[in-house]
This record gives C-alpha cells, structure tokens and sequence, in this order.
C-alpha cells in the first residue's frame, strides 16, 4: 500500500510540475501584463520600470528555475495586480468553489441513483421512458440556459431566492441546480445501465432463489453492486467539473469562486495567480480523483485484492 | 442606516496615488481627503478647503498651504505635516514603479513638498503653474498616513515597495467613512468614520459587492439584495423604472469613449483616409439608437466641465459620409481590411458600436473589421484602430485630451501618434500660459492639428446609470470625476427613518 | 447441413434501423435532419443578410407582439438585425464548427489511442500521461485559458474545440483495442500469418468504428455546448458573425426585457445536443446488440 | 413407495410465442436424483427455473401445467403469487446454478451470503445465522469454514465457490435441490468431488435432486432416474440402467454414441516412426505477476521444460486440467507469445530465433483452431475474406481466387459453398468451428494445432466435427496437436497422449499405454476422475486426494513411454 501511495504521489507530483511548466511557458509566449491591465498608456521607459517592477526583465529560464526554487520553499508568489500571495488568493477562492461542486455531488448524488434504479426497474413502462427522456433533456440544456431562466422566474419575476454570492443556504439552491443538471443526467443514465447490467447478473438469480423479498435483492444485491460500478466514473464525471469548470455560474450567481478569478488572471496576464490557480485546481481534481478510486478500491473487494 | 451597493467590478487594489482606473475612481473618495477640495454640487469649479484650510502663492512656483489641525486617520492617528509631504512626495518623487507612471503623466511639473512647520507645508513646482488647485485636489495626491504605511513592512522608518503594496490592501485615510473590510475585487465595507474631521457621514455602513452580470445586478435590485446597482445600460432602463419600488439616475459621464487610430499602422499613414474613417462615423444615430440620445455627442474635445476652456464651437470633429467617401477617394485606401479592435464588456454598448461603426464604414466604402479581444492591443503595431475612454482625469483639457495626447504621453510613447517641434511649441503654450485666452488659443490651435491628421475620434459621453431602490436619494454629483461614489453628507440620504 | 438464419441485406439495415426505432428515436432523427437542412440551406432560406443592421429598428419583438416590425418573423436584435437570419446562420457556423472540432478531436485522439493500445511500452506511456494531464486541468477551464490567453480567432477556437475531448477518444481507443486484440480472432489472426499493421487495419479498426460513432456523437454535441460557454463568456466567435452561443452570450443582458434574443438560439442549442444525444443512444444500443451476437 | 416430493404434470413454458419446454411431466421421491439431460437450448433451464418461478423474470411464463411440492399437503408452485413464493425459495427447495463465480455476489462476503437465508427462513439472529453458516460450510467440507466467512467469493477456487454454493442451497435443508449444470464450469477432477459431495450430502439430510446436465458421464455418477429432452420435448425418461443399456428413443440413441467413453473408442493404429514434422525441446514460459503492490513481481512458469514431437499424419493429444499450461505452450510454440527457453522445429526449420518477417512466412506450416469458434472469427467479415484470410497473407491470392478458394474450402469441410458471402453470425456452433477448420485449411499447412477444438460444442457436434478433422489428416496427412481437457474425447483421436501437470508433461506415450496402463500417479488419478457413463461404476471413495509430485525428470517406461520421475 504504501508504494502504491508513493507511486501516485509521485505521478501527481509529475503531473503537476508538467502543468506548472506548460502554464507557465504558455503565459509568458502569449502575452505579458503590461499589455494589458496596466495598457492605457506606457512609454518604453515606464515599461522598462513596470517589468522590473514585476521581475520580468530575465530570461524565461531564469524566471523559470526562480519558480521552482519558490516553490520548494512553499512560496508561489505575490499576485501582480493584488501585491499579495497567490496562495492567499487562491485559497480565499477556491473554497467557495469547492463548497458549490460538494453541494452539486451531493444533489447529484441524492437525486440521479433513485432515479437511475427507477428507470432500469421500470425499463418498458412510461416511468422508464420518462425519467430518460428527463435525464436526455437534462444533458441537452447548457447549465447557464437553466441558471439565466431560474434567475428570470424564482429571482427576478417571484423574488423568491437570491442570486448573489455565497451568503446563506438559500444562496446555493440555483447555482447548485444549475450545475448538477448535466451530472445528474449523466449519472441517472450511468445508473440505470449499471443497473441493468446488474439486474441481469447470475447472483440476482440466486439472491431471488434464496426467497429474499424483492427489495432486499434490489437494494442490497443489486444497487450495491451497481454503486460500485458508479463509484467507478464519478471521479472521472466530477474531474470533468471540477472546482473550475464553471466559470459560467459563478459569474452568473456572483459566485466569489476559483474560475472566474483564473479566467481574469490569465486574460490580465497576472502570471503567478494563473499558474498557482491552475496547479490548485489540477491538484483538486487529482485529489478527488484519488478520493474516488479509493472509495472504489474500497468497495469493490475485487479491486481491493489486486492492489493490495 | 446601511445599504448595499452591487458593482460592475470592484478594484483588486485601493491606493488612490497609483489607481487612475474607472473602476477604481469609484471608492476613493469617501474614504480619503485632498488637501483642496470642490464643491462637488457645482459644474464650475469652486474650491474649498479639505485637509488645507488655506492656502497661498508665496511666488510663481510655491505654495504654501496651512493644515487642519485635529484630523484623524482612521487608525486613530493625528494627520500632520509629515504624513501630507509624505503622501505629496510619493508620488512627486515616486521611487515605487506603479506611482512613478502615474506622476509623470499629470505631476511632472512638481518638484517636492516640504514641511515648514507641523501644520504648514509647501508645494514647490519647476514651472509657474496655471493649474494649481486642480492639481493639488487630485484622486492621486490624497493624504494617507506616515507612520502606518512605512511600518506595514520591512523597515518600520523607511518607505519600501512593500509598504505601498501592503497599504493598497489595507488602506487608511481621513474620510468620512473607514474601509473595514477589502477582499480584493470582491468586497469591500465602508464603516462611519466617528473622528472623521467634516460633517458625520450619513451611512452607518456601505457595503459594496461586485455582481458582474447586467442581468444579475437588475435581479440583486429587485431581490432587495442590492440597494444601489452600478453601470446600467440605457436599455435597461425602463425595466427598472417600471418596478415603482425602483428607480434610476443617471448622467452623461465625464468622459469620452473614443475611437483611437494608429497613425503609424502602414495602411493608415494617409491623413485622408484617417478622416475619412472618422467623418463616415453617424454618432448622432449611435447615440439615438444605444443611447436613446441621452449621450453626449461632442465637436470638438472639451466638456462642459472645463469651464472656460470648453469650446462647442469647434467642429473639430463631424459627420459626413459625402466628404468621406471623397477623402477616401483621394486617399491611398485600396480596400484593405480596417480593424476595428474593442473589449469584450469593459464599455456599455461598446461592442454594439463597435459593429455599428464597421457598417457605417461600409456605407462609404471602407471594409471594417470588428477584433473583440480582453487584450490591449493600443501600444502594438499592429492596432489599426480600437475604442477606448478618456475620461477627464481633471477639469482642464490637460487632464482629458492631454493626458493621452500630450507630446512624450501615453499615445506618443506607444508609438501610435506622432509629434513635432511645432506641436510641442503649441502644446507648451496651451500647458503653461499664464493667461487663460493663451491657453485657449493654442488649444484650437492643438485641435486644428488634430482634425487636419486625426488620431482620436470622440464618440460620445456616455450616459452612465445607477439604479437603486425609490428610497435612497442618491445621484451622480457634477463636479466629480466620472463614476465617484459619493457616500458624503449631502450626497447621499435615505428617505425611510 | 446449411445454416438457416436470412441474411439481412445492405438496403434493410437502414430499414430495420427505422423500424426498431421508438417514437422518441424517431423524432430525434427527424429534428435532426431538418437542423442540418436549415444549417445547410440558410443562405437560400434565410430572408435578410444576417449582418444587416439597423440601428433605428433595434430590439423588435417576434410577429404578434406589440411594436412587431413585419416581415422579421422572431424580432431583431439589439443591432437591429433579423433573429430568425442570424439564428440560421449561428446554426449553420455552430454545427460546421461542432464538426471540424468532432473530426479533429477523433483524428487525434483516435490515432493516440490507437497507437497506444497496439503499441504498448513508451508510446502508450506518453499517451496515457497526456491523458491523464487533459484529465487534471478540467476542459472548460482550459479552453477558456487558451482563448484568454491566444486572442479568440476561428482558427484557435477550431483548435480548442478539436482538442477538445481527444482523450476520450484517446481512452476508449486504447480500451477497445485492447479489449479487441485480447479477442481470440486477432490471435487467429495473427496465428494466420498476419503482421502489426496488417492486423491493426484489417481487424481491429473495423471493430472498434462502432464505439467511435457512438463517442463522436457525444463529442458532437459536448462541443455545441462548450462552444456556447465560451460563447457565454465571451471568448467565442467573433461578432458580428453569429454562432448559437454568440447568440445567447450576447443577448443574455437583454433576457428579462426582450428574451426572444435568447430563446430561438438556446432552443435550437437544445434541439441539437437533445437530438444527437438519443441518436448516439440509439447507436450505441444497436452497436452493443451487434456485439452481443451469440 | 412414498409419494412423489416433487411433481411436475404437463408443464409448458413459453417465451413470447416461443414454446420453450412442451408438456413435461416427471416425479421425484426423498432422496432420488432425476436427470434432466438434452442438448444445449433443449428446455432444461426453462424447467429448472420454473419450478423455482423464476421464469417470469427471465421473460418467460408457465402457459400450462402444475408443480406440486410436498408429500403431504402438497402445494401448486404454478398458483402461487410471487410473494407466497418467496417462503419456499431457498427453503423447501433450492438451486445450484452453472457458473459459481457469477453466481455469487462478488462484493458480499460469503457469510452474509450463507447467513442471509438463514436469517429470512429460519429467523436466526446475527450471530446465531453467523454460527448456522459456519456449520453449513463445515457440512459441505469447506476446510477453515470461520475464516470463509470472512472472504469474497473472488478469493475462493471455483471448486469452493461451489461448495459455497451448495452450502447456501442446503442451508435450511430443503426437500428438493435443483442442480443446474452444477459442473460444467469445473475440472474433472473438482467435478468428482463436487459429485461426491452431493451424493453423500444426499445421504445425509434426504433431499429429492433434480440434477439438469448435459454430460452423460455426470448422469451416470449421480442419477437413479433421467428425462431425456429435446428442442422442448420429452424424449425418453427411463431408469439410468435402462438408458445406459438399451436407449429407447432414437434422439437417446444418437447421445449415447456420440459420447466419448474412456475406454470404449477403438484405438488409432500407429503412424510410421518418421521424422517429426514438429519437434519442441526445452520450452519454457513464465509470466511475472504481481500478489499485490507491496511484493515485487514475481515469475509463475506457466510452461516448464516441455519437449514434444510430432510425426506427419500424427494427432498428438496433450491432456491437463485448466490452467497447466497447455494454451501457454500452444501460443509459445507458434510464437504468438516469445518462448523464454527453448527450440520449436517445424519441418526443419527452427522458429526460435527467425526475424518477424521469416515467422510469418514460416506460420503457413502451422496452423490454428481454437476453442471458441465465433470468437475466434472476427464478426465484421465475410466467410470468404476470413476462411481465405492465411491462403492471401502468404500466397498473396486476390479477388476471384479468393472467391473460387473459398468455395473449394467449404466443400471439403462439408459447407454449403454459398454460405461465403455470409457472416459468422450467421452460422451455428459447429458450421463456426467448420470454418476454422477451413481456414487453417487453407495453407495446406504441415501441423495444425487444436486447441480445445471442440470443448465448445455439444457431444453430437463435436462428435462430427472430430470425425471430419480425422477425414482430412487421413487424406492430407497432417499432424495434428489436439489439446483438450476431456480425455475422452482424447483417447478417440490420439495415435498418442501427452499429459501436462503445472506446466510440465508428466507422461508421454502411445495412447492405450498412457490412458489404459498409467505409471505417473497424476495420470492415474485424472483418470480416476473421469465420469464414466455406465452407472456407479467408480466408487467415489478411489478417487484419491490431491498430492504434490516431485520436480520431474523424464524416464523412458517403455518404448516410446515416458513419465517423470
Ligand atoms: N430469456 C429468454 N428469452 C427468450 N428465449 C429464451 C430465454 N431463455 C431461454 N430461451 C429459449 O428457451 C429455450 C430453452 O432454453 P434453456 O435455457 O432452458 O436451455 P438449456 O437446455 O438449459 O440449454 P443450456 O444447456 O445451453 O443451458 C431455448 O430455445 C432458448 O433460446
Ligand atoms: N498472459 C498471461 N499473463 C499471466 N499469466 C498467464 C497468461 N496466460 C496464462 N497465464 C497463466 O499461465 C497458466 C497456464 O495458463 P494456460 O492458459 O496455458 O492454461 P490451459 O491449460 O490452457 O488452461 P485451460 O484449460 O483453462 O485453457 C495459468 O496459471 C494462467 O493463469
Ligand atoms: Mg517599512
Ligand atoms: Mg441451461
């Protein structure tokens, strides 16, 4: 266990450097500050002064190794445009993110399993039909065509819920929404194929042979076999929306998250923000993705076997 | 008595000495204090004492200024002599990179302040200076505090970049209300200022958040969660003034929003095609239709503010497609692409007029091209032309049209304007004559220049709206700078208890 | 002894993939090509220039409104150009664009999970290292980025969209063909005589189109929406030309006073990830049967 | 006699419009075992199912007949409601099915499992369900039974999988047990224990089997009585006696000769001792494998040491329980998977050591058969593209000579030649494996290598299929590798017999040496195991307990016979 541990430790750490590199020399050939938040008007003695200002005036490889060596030493760098550290930023930032995707997964989770088993119990009747076609309906729609018209109609027209920032519960209701549509989409038509597959399985046959009553053998055979299975793409389905991948409702509902801050970094150029940013949410999403396969690992005793 | 205020945007950073940025002229005056102020209610300037109580010529090139005695800092210290040379020379002797950008675009002409005793210092300049008080109340010469900024880093005793860094996150002045909370580009508290020197604050607490979104600002409005929205376009209007709980105010800014064209782009050389790209522009049919004609469509480049030197006499700039399409016929255009560059949402309507615009061209026969792009593309040599604002930094030319324009200034140096001895002869005059009919004289003579090889193109004011609930009797005041919020007594008052 | 089961011929196969269609499946088909029918047609069926502004008619309600404008059936924009015009051509760039990314992220990803399912050793290293790295930086975000960072011409946002998804295609290619090259039939034959490149063409590509299919119809309609994200943001296609997402993007401010900006593209933005979306089911129920074939 | 336990009157099940099994009637007693036998298909899990009223979830119905369980006041299962059913599941009447690995729940641990039934029918507490379980593991020999309790199905052999199986299924001691091919997934060797099993378990607590295989042998280890089924319908139901002797209808006839009977084929007369077309010395292969992350991988031979040769027109059977190498060492000697040590001649020419280019070339000489025919024919072909696949790849012929090849090809394995343009789909177990046969055909190779050609078919299909494989090498002159598991099938097709054991060959040797006078104790005791299809012939207690043999070294018996010593 422990050099399966170092191993993946050691791949994320790869992983991550890679990014920080790639981040890192795509930034600098793209652009630089100067061109743009502070663009109204620089004469070349005050670019001169800026880029020193911002320790730019070496080569990329200097700034380069520089990095590195600030990051073995826990330090990642002052923003540009704030003057403070990026670390503080980002983690003032990626909170609130974090809070939204555990809320998404939660609804997600709590909503698209019932209706994934639903659907594969009730495969040939209209039940079955109509949670698919909802699910189907659910992936079509882009999350910011949901938020724009639940902002119109519980905000705007019946004043019901708020849409500002993170302050209360209530504030969550929409953008949660927002965001889960597609996963739970995604997952109730993922449960319901687990499901089916399951339902199909030998040992349903024999837990029905044993004279268990018919929901025993669903709940307890089935669901949990077809949760392992579940339990297997989370990680890869969350990875795909994690923290950042929605820029879209944080700036609708104001939301003080990560997305928005890294979009406005890179187009500003503030180059420590966006590669601290981008390795918070890499690590997050490698993190969670670890978390899963380990929950898997664990539920699955088959898997737990091969790795030991 | 609180409210709460839902921004456009909210700045990253709040030094009043480095920031000259729309978003961030918003907040600096509740909190910070010049040493001479306007009578903020008037258009004609009418100066009043602030942290100075008064204030004299000793020559041509000093002033002395008394000091208010028993202003406080909202960290409870005593504002005296040194903190004003303090504030006064970082930025007219700037060493830190941000604030020396900033001194040599409007405060070249100061040398240093010095202190004559703990309640009087003075102000030296290198030339005799015709705009004394207006540059002495400007957003970026307000008073902050000595002792607390030198020690917020490093060497308590000595003033380093770090200080002025950490003092933009932590910001202390003398105003009327203390910054009590700042979460960069997010949010940031106001709190009443109990020692606050003037008259009490009316708010007990202003709490300003940014609500990016058009749509989710109205919502914030009609939810009750915002009191007070900020840059509504004139679009949206009526569906705020049709709730009867809500209301709007709104005026034609201070300021221009521009197109710029790059006189050294190799296509745009030509003079003639320059003018034709400005006459073939209807900015009267810009402003009936994105503006329901509430903006402001100017001749020539002044304002109504500048007092004296407004001129809407000059036809410096007009529309006329007939002439354009003969300058252009004259021209050495040979139907090469015109790119028009703008940002994606920065300026209301911007992106509406921006293609708007590439259509009139159209109609004389120029092929435009709109470039939406959050990059600043104004100091490359690639930019043909792009919009942008000049906002009136000040109530002089100086710090409008002078700001970009100015021999050495900000277009100069980013190589998209050029100038001569005889340019430079005229813009000396309009600068530093004493007398105000010089400085109008060379000033036309400064705009003839420009019609005859134009880099700019005024657009319009815009008209810039807030929306707030009927309660609060709040407006743009005329005498600020555009976007102010000003939170002041008599500024600002709530009708309910 | 002969073998008694018919032999469907080439013509049924579209016949009998139409019969065992249910009503929803039907539909979906049907949606579907009428889409691609305007899409292709919108030059020919859209009744003004979708760039044709004017300024004095701007923001129109669609016919049987009050201030209706005649003859602009789905009201104007807030330039004042036709909606119906522009949503015709957003959905004719959209879908082309929807495809040249579809085709480009299949044309990478299946070549990289194709080479890193036969070969294994360092080629597949390298692949499923890149994989897991697409992995780590979440698409939206990444795309994002490049277009903050590049500028938002149609060539980079080709790009992006092509790129996106390549490790899906990457992922399952490597899976099937290994699932595949475990398939006695490949042992056969290579055991007849067949080399790499022989057994890679002749077997295993054949059997791994239908998995492909079934991923580029998701990878279809995933770039549709992540186009009227960036779009949303503003790091889409350039205006004045019109995408679906532009459409949205730019209307959005206008949603609660003239909505009809937003709702013709967002419904057909809907239409076409609905439709292709049962479509892909369907394929994919149809390719599972015809593997489970006993 | 007592009255029946379980009787089944004029039963029909129905799938849609498909009648699946038409008017069955059959009778079982306390402590009887009846066998359901028939061919793949014929209807017998259809009734297995029924009985349990199982069949409706499987899509089926019960459109006529009655099931009455109980001597005394019998029951109708066929009336009763799902619910009402449910108190007679795994009760008063339990099933064992085909495959223990997916008949277990692979992420429950078996004591839950066990525990489960106990505490449903016999309203145990956890603990008293957990020390009821570990008793019913004890009962059917499960060694360490507490510590079981504690794994997942995936860490037991398929054998104890069974055994667990069977435990579950005797846990509340029902009056009937329904066996369905409770075997067919096993070795011989576990088979015969998991028989032994239950006929002692039989003894023990007097339940009715009802015992549904495929495998004559099985049926005459355990049954008193047989129904004989075919395509639905009841065929013949006689003693096993009777039917073993003097099957009376003629589908029962044509079963009985086609199966296999150790012992009872005519032996292959002797091929002149040439030079072998094939000689393999010294082949060996192991595969690292890894028991988890900690443990660094470590080598497991699959193939040690084996040396074999063949003679042109010779079928060299090689005989082994699953698992002891004999696919590895096909694939290693082909090459399809590198040798670690060893030489491979094939008509003198070695192929260890040949560049890829020549190893292909060389291939034609040898070809493959194998034991899934659809899986081994790639579904997106047409027939002729794929029986003329090895004849284009080294010939180099094209287009018409394809077409005319393959025409030739399906004559001589007895095809209809239009059958070209089909898709394997479209064909039958046996047409499936026909084609192979024509594939390898194809090259006219020198040796073909069958591996477990036939495991896949039934009895009468692969009868037939091995009858022609004997026409073409009689004609052509090839020499045949027949791996199989089944001896049977071994000892009617082999001029000679190679035994494997964990990747070595313990025995080698003429046929009737080898399989009628075996010297290696591991030869012996696989024989021990085969079911014989003559009633009770072998007393379960031969069958001697597992043993660890030493390294072997070969030691010539007699001429041509070899062991390890
Ligand atoms: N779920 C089902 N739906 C439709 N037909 C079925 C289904 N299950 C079985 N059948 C059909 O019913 C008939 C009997 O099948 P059954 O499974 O009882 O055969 P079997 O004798 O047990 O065969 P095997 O030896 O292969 O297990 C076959 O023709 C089969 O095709
Ligand atoms: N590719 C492989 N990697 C690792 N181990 C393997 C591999 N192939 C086979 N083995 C192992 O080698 C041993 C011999 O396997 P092989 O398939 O040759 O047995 P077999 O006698 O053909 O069995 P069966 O009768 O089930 O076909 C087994 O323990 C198997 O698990
Ligand atoms: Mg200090
Ligand atoms: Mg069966």
């Amino acid at each position: 266990m422990t050099l399966y541990v170092l191993r993946t430790l050691a791949k994320m750490a790869l992983t991550l450097l890679t990014i920080i590199t790639l981040v890192f020399f795509a930034a600098r050939l793209s652009g630089s500050p100067l061109d743009t938040f502070l663009g109204d008007g620089l004469t070349e003695e005050d670019r001169a002064l800026m880029i020193e200002y911002f320790g730019l005036e070496r080569s990329v490889w200097h700034q380069y190794i520089a990095y590195l060596r600030g990051i073995l030493d826990g330090n990642f760098g002052l923003s540009f445009m704030e003057r403070r550290p990026v670390a503080e930023i980002v983690a003032e930032r990626i909170g609130p993110s974090l809070q939204l995707l555990g809320s998404a997964i939660a609804l997600t989770l709590a909503v698209s399993v019932p209706l994934g088993v639903v659907a594969a119990l009730w495969r040939d009747s209209w039940v079955g039909s109509a949670v698919m076609a909802l699910a189907f309906t659910g992936y079509a729609v882009p999350n910011f065509v949901i938020a724009t018209f639940m902002v119109l109609i519980f905000a705007f027209v019946l004043n019901w819920l708020p849409v500002v920032g993170n302050g209360t519960a209530l504030h969550f209701i929409m953008p949660t929404i927002a965001m889960s549509g597609v996963l739970i989409a995604a997952l109730t038509r993922f449960t319901r194929n687990a499901m089916l597959d399951v339902l199909g399985q030998d040992f349903m046959r024999t837990a029905r042979a044993k004279g268990l009553p018919e929901t025993v053998v669903i709940l307890k055979h089935g669901l949990r076999n077809a949760g392992v299975t579940v339990l297997s793409v989370l990680g890869l389905q969350i990875a795909g929306m994690a923290a950042a991948g929605n820029v879209v409702i944080e700036a609708i509902f104001s939301w003080p998250g990560i997305g928005e801050l890294l979009v406005s970094a890179a187009i500003i150029r503030d180059y420590p923000v966006l590669q601290f940013g981008v390795i918070a949410v890499a690590f997050a999403v490698v993190t969670i993705n670890a978390l899963t396969d380990i929950a898997y690992v664990i539920a699955d005793p088959r898997i737990r076997m091969a790795k030991g | 008595q609180s409210i709460t205020v839902g921004a456009a945007n909210i700045s990253d950073y709040l030094d009043p000495g480095r920031d000259h940025s729309n978003v961030g002229s918003q907040f600096y005056y509740n909190s910070f204090d010049t040493l001479i102020d306007r009578d903020h209610s008037k258009l004609e300037p009418e100066w009043v004492p602030a942290l100075a109580t008064e204030w004299k010529l000793l020559d041509d090139t000093t002033m002395e200024l008394k000091l208010r005695e028993g202003v406080k800092f909202h960290n409870g210290e005593d504002m005296t002599a040194d903190d004003v040379i303090f504030s006064l020379n970082r930025m007219y002797q700037a060493t830190f990179a941000p604030y020396l950008v900033r001194s040599k675009d409007r405060l070249s002409n100061f040398a240093e302040a010095v202190k004559v005793d703990n309640y009087t210092v003075q102000i030296k300049v290198e030339r005799p200076e015709p705009l004394w008080e207006t540059l002495v109340s400007l957003q970026q010469v307000m008073i902050i505090p000595e002792d607390y900024t030198k020690a917020l880093s490093g060497d308590p005793e000595v003033a380093e970049d770090g200080d002025f860094e950490a003092f933009s996150l932590a910001p202390v002045g003398t105003g009327p209300y203390a910054i009590s909370e700042f979460v960069p580009g997010q949010k940031l508290i106001y709190s009443r200022f109990d020692g606050f020197w003037g008259e009490q604050a009316p708010l007990e607490q202003a709490t300003v958040i940014r609500i990016p979104e058009t749509a989710s600002r109205i919502t914030a409005l009609k939810t009750g969660e915002a009191d007070i929205v900020t840059n509504i376009a004139p679009d949206q209007l009526d569906l705020i003034n049709a709730d009867p709980n809500l209301k709007t105010e709104g005026s034609a800014t201070a300021l221009f929003h521009v197109m710029i064209m790059n006189v050294n782009h190799p296509n745009l050389t030509d003079p003639k095609l320059r003018q034709a790209l400005s006459l073939a522009i209807d900015r009267d049919l810009l402003n009936d239709a994105l503006w329901l004609g509430k903006a402001v469509v100017p001749s020539s480049h002044t304002m109504e503010e500048m007092g004296e030197l407004h001129m809407p006499e000059l036809t410096t700039f007009e529309y006329d497609p007939e002439q354009a399409r003969k300058l252009l016929a004259e021209s050495s255009y040979d139907g090469e692409e015109i790119v028009f560059d703008a940002y994606p949402v920065y300026y209301t309507n911007g992106v509406l007029a921006a293609q708007a615009i590439t259509e009139m061209w159209a109609e004389v026969g120029i092929k435009g091209r709109v470039n939406v792009s959050e990059q600043w593309t104004g100091s490359s040599p690639e930019m043909m032309t792009r919009s942008w604002s000049n906002p009136m930094y000040f109530a002089d030319p100086f710090g409008s049209f002078g700001v970009m324009w100015a021999p050495d200034a900000a277009s100069e140096g980013a190589g998209r304007f050029n100038t001569d001895e005889e340019y430079r002869e005229i813009w000396d005059r309009f600068r530093f004559s004493a007398d105000l009919e010089d400085r109008k004289a060379a000033y036309v003579e400064l705009m003839d220049r420009i019609k005859q090889d134009p880099p700019v193109l005024p657009l319009y004011r815009p008209f810039e709206s807030w929306g707030m609930h009927q309660g609060i009797n709040w407006k743009p005041q005329p005498g600020h700078i555009p976007y102010v919020l000003d939170f002041r007594a008599g500024a600002i008052s709530l009708a309910d208890s | 002894m002969t073998a008694t089961t018919h032999i469907p011929s080439r013509v049924g196969v579209f016949g009998s993939f139409w019969r065992d269609a249910n009503a929803v499946q039907k539909a979906a088909a049907l949606i579907g090509v009428t889409l691609v029918l305007m899409a292709v047609l919108a030059q020919a069926i859209a009744p003004y220039d979708p760039l044709q502004q004017s300024l004095i008619s701007r923001l129109r309600p669609p016919q049987g409104f009050e201030r209706h404008k005649p003859g602009f059936l789905l009201g104007t924009d807030e330039l004042g150009r036709d909606v119906l015009s522009r949503s015709l051509f957003g959905l004719q760039l959209t879908l082309g664009l929807a495809l040249a990314g579809a085709c480009l992220g299949l044309l990478i990803g299946g070549t990289l999970g194709l080479l890193a399912g036969l070969r294994r050793g360092w080629a597949e290293d390298v692949t499923m290292a890149a994989v897991d790295l697409q992995i780590a930086v979440p698409f939206t975000l990444l795309a994002l980025l490049i277009l903050a960072l590049f500028g938002t011409s149609l060539t980079v946002m080709v790009c992006v969209l092509g790129i996106a998804g390549w490790e899906q295609y990457a992922r399952i290619v490597r899976a099937e063909v290994r699932k595949i090259t475990e398939l006695p039939f490949i042992e056969a034959a290579r055991a007849s005589g067949g080399g790499q490149r022989y057994v890679a063409l002749t077997h295993v590509l054949p059997n791994i189109v239908s998995p492909l299919v079934v991923q580029f119809t998701l990878s279809f309609s995933n770039i549709v929406i992540l186009e009227s994200t960036l779009s949303f943001l503003g790091l889409g296609v350039q205006p004045p030309t019109a995408t679906l997402g532009t459409m949205v993007g730019y209307g959005r401010d206008y949603m609660p006073t003239a909505p009809w900006l937003v709702i013709a593209p967002a419904a057909l933005i809907v239409l076409i990830t609905f439709s292709v979306q049962i479509l892909g089911d369907w394929l994919r129920d149809r390719a599972d049967v015809r593997l489970r074939v006993r | 006699m007592d009255a029946p336990v379980l009787s089944v009157k004029s039963l029909s099940v129905a799938f849609g419009s498909h009648t699946a099994v038409r008017d069955l009637s059959f009778d079982i007693r306390s402590g009887e075992t009846l066998a359901l036998v028939g061919e793949s298909g014929s209807g017998k899990s259809a009734t297995a199912l029924s009985v349990l009223r199982l069949i409706e979830r499987e899509g089926g119905r019960i459109s006529q007949g009655e099931i009455w369980l109980g001597s005394k006041q019998a029951v109708d299962l066929a009336r009763l409601s799902d619910r009402e059913m449910q108190v007679y599941r795994g009760n008063r009447i339990s099933m064992i099915f085909q495959e223990p690995m997916t008949s277990l729940n692979p992420v429950m641990r078996i004591g839950e499992q066990l525990g489960e039934v106990l505490r449903r029918h016999q309203g145990l507490s956890r603990a008293a369900a957990r020390t009821a379980a570990e008793q019913a593991l004890a009962r059917v020999r499960v060694p360490d039974p507490g510590r079981r309790l504690e794994q997942y199905p995936h860490e037991l052999s398929g054998g104890l999988r069974q055994r667990v199986m069977i435990a579950i299924a005797l846990a509340c001691r029902p009056d009937v047990l329904i066996a369905d091919e409770p075997t067919t997934a096993l070795d011989v060797t576990t088979q015969a224990e998991v028989l032994k099993l239950l006929k002692n378990l039989q003894k023990e607590i007097g339940m009715a089997i009802l015992f549904i295989t495929h495998d004559m042998g099985a049926v005459g280890e355990i049954a008193d009585r047989v129904v004989v089924m075919r395509h639905g319908n009841t065929e013949e139901v006689a003693s096993t006696r009777a039917l073993f002797k003097a099957p009376q209808s003629s589908y029962a006839r044509d079963l009985m000769r086609a199966t296999p009977r150790l012992g009872h084929s005519p032996l292959r007369p002797q091929v002149p001792l040439v030079e072998p077309v094939l000689k393999v010395e010294g082949l060996s292969k192991s595969f690292a494998r890894s028991d988890g992350f900690l443990r660094p991988k470590v080598r497991v031979p699959a193939v040690n040491n084996v040396s074999l040769d063949i003679r042109p027109g010779e079928t060299l059977g090689l005989v082994g329980e699953s698992g002891c190498g004999k696919s590895t060492l096909s694939r290693a000697l082909m090459r399809l998977i590198e040798p670690d040590a060893g030489r491979v001649i094939l008509a003198g020419r070695e192929l260890t050591g040949l560049c890829p280019r020549r190893l292909q070339e060389a291939r034609a000489n040898v070809q493959m058969v194998f034991q899934d025919p659809f899986a081994s024919l790639n579904p997106r072909m047409r027939v002729r593209d794929l029986i003329t696949e090895p004849a284009f790849l080294h010939k180099g012929i094209s287009g018409k000579e394809r077409t005319e090849m393959a025409e030739n090809l399906l004559e001589k394995v007895t095809l209809d030649p239009a059958a070209a343009d089909r898709y394997p789909h479209q064909f039958s177990g046996g047409q499936r494996q026909r084609l192979c046969l024509a594939r390898a055909l194809s090259v006219s190779p020198k040796v073909i290598i069958a591996d477990e050609a036939v495991s896949a078919l039934d009895v009468s299909t692969a009868a037939r299929v091995t009858r022609l494989m004997q026409e073409i090498q009689e004609r052509d002159g090839i020499a045949f590798l027949f791996i199989s598991h089944d001896i049977a099938v071994i000892e009617r097709i082999s001029h000679r017999v190679a035994v494997m054991f964990r990747g070595e060959i313990v025995e080698t040797g003429e046929t009737a040496q080898v399989l009628h006078a075996p010297r290696h104790e591991y030869t012996q005791r696989l024989l021990a195991s085969v079911p014989r299809p003559l009633p009770h012939a072998v007393s379960f207690e031969d069958i001697p307990e597992p043993v660890q043999f030493a390294q072997p070294s070969a030691r010539a018996v007699r001429d041509q016979h070899y062991t390890a010593a």
